[in-house]
């Protein structure tokens, strides 16, 4: 299945990318399909380690959440604004 | 749940404290207290030129709703109003006001404190601080789990 | 000590909250809390009409200075501006506005509210509610004692 | 000797003066000096007993500091602004 995913400020600048479409199995839950991003960003990983978020549909997500085809995942750096 | 007057927005124009502060003057109140965060020059020595501010912005009006509604629960308030600007910002502009209003004056200054707290802690907007001689995304703390917000 | 931007102002014209909190913007602070007091409509279902203010202005204005002097001793702030509104005022207008610019917000936040309680307490400055059918004059609370004051 | 005694708000509706010339001995002190003022506006205890505040020369006073002429005395009742 294909979702959609976001990456902002300091991700968006490590990947190179705003918005992707990316090709995930069925049935992962949405710890699968981050490890699965942060796979194919070998530089999120190492650049900002500790500090991403995920978010799924808008929501801050992680866990054994199901991902299902058209979502959209959001992959970025803690927030800093105020 | 948020009332009818609370209001929460992004804008990439300037920001004018006192409009924000006075939109709505519920009559059960006495006191607003309004926050006017904005672009500081000078930090630890170091000055900064300017600062891009970019959101995802759909997920950043929720997480300021959320965040409303919460205030709302804990703090005896009327009315909060939250503006946060995006785009490129110069020294001294406004990047947010938290406006509260409340019966009375305590819970205002508490539920404005908490706000800009928790919006520093949990709404989508990440600053980019340009100085001489270089550019930087500003960290922001990671003491967020993704399952406080499940 | 007062510094030089600080400022403390009477006034019988409308007060702009937005005016009194971005007069003056130091270049070492990133926040400045802005306390909006005003004429409130209902108070435990009484409807006021309007208020009257009056000041003993020379002491009110030295006490002022005062505060301010004291709020720099014990909080890390750059900047008070403090403007307070005398004669008619109706509902909703503003009466006071406390404006603190520092730093880091926390000492924004403190510094502000304790202005607005002891400007309460002690800048000698007298309000008489109008409501239908009577008026009377606010009683202040006495927690003050002349020798505080020596 | 003579000083200027003001009322406000509430003590000048008590009093019915806002401004007056008030004759002291000489080498009267704060409290008696007060004192004195009560006396002659015996409405105002009566109306205000404890939330009275004084002043001399503009900064809240009382005990033992000494009148001098001309010296400008208030009476007023606990302040009610902001």
């Amino acid at each position: 299945m294909i979702v959609e995913v976001l990456f902002f400020g300091a991700t968006a600048e490590a990947t190179g990318e705003r918005a992707i479409e990316f090709s995930l199995s069925e049935n992962v839950n949405a710890d699968e399909a981050f490890a699965a991003i942060l796979k194919s960003f070998p530089g999120l990983q190492q650049n900002f380690k500790n500090s991403l978020l995920f978010a799924v549909n808008q929501e801050y997500s992680g866990g054994d959440k199901i991902i299902k085809n058209g979502d959209e995942l959001a992959v970025f750096t803690a927030v800093s604004g105020g | 749940m948020i009332t009818e007057k609370d209001f929460f927005e992004l804008t990439t124009e300037p920001i004018d404290v006192g409009e924000v502060a006075r939109r709505f003057v519920p009559n059960d109140c006495g006191a607003t207290v309004a926050l006017d965060g904005y672009v500081r020059q000078f930090t630890k020595g170091r000055e900064t030129l300017y600062l891009e501010y970019e959101s995802y912005e759909p997920m950043a009006l929720k997480e300021m709703e959320k965040l409303i509604a919460e205030a709302h629960k804990q703090f005896e308030i009327s009315l909060v109003g939250i503006v946060h600007r995006l785009g490129r910002l110069e020294i001294g502009e406004t990047s947010v006001v938290i406006s509260v209003a409340a019966p009375h004056r305590r819970a205002a200054f508490e539920g404005c404190e908490w706000l800009i707290r928790e919006l520093k802690r949990t709404v989508p907007i990440w600053k980019k601080e340009i100085y001489a001689g270089g550019e930087t995304w500003v960290e922001g703390e990671k003491n967020l789990t993704a399952d406080e917000h499940r």
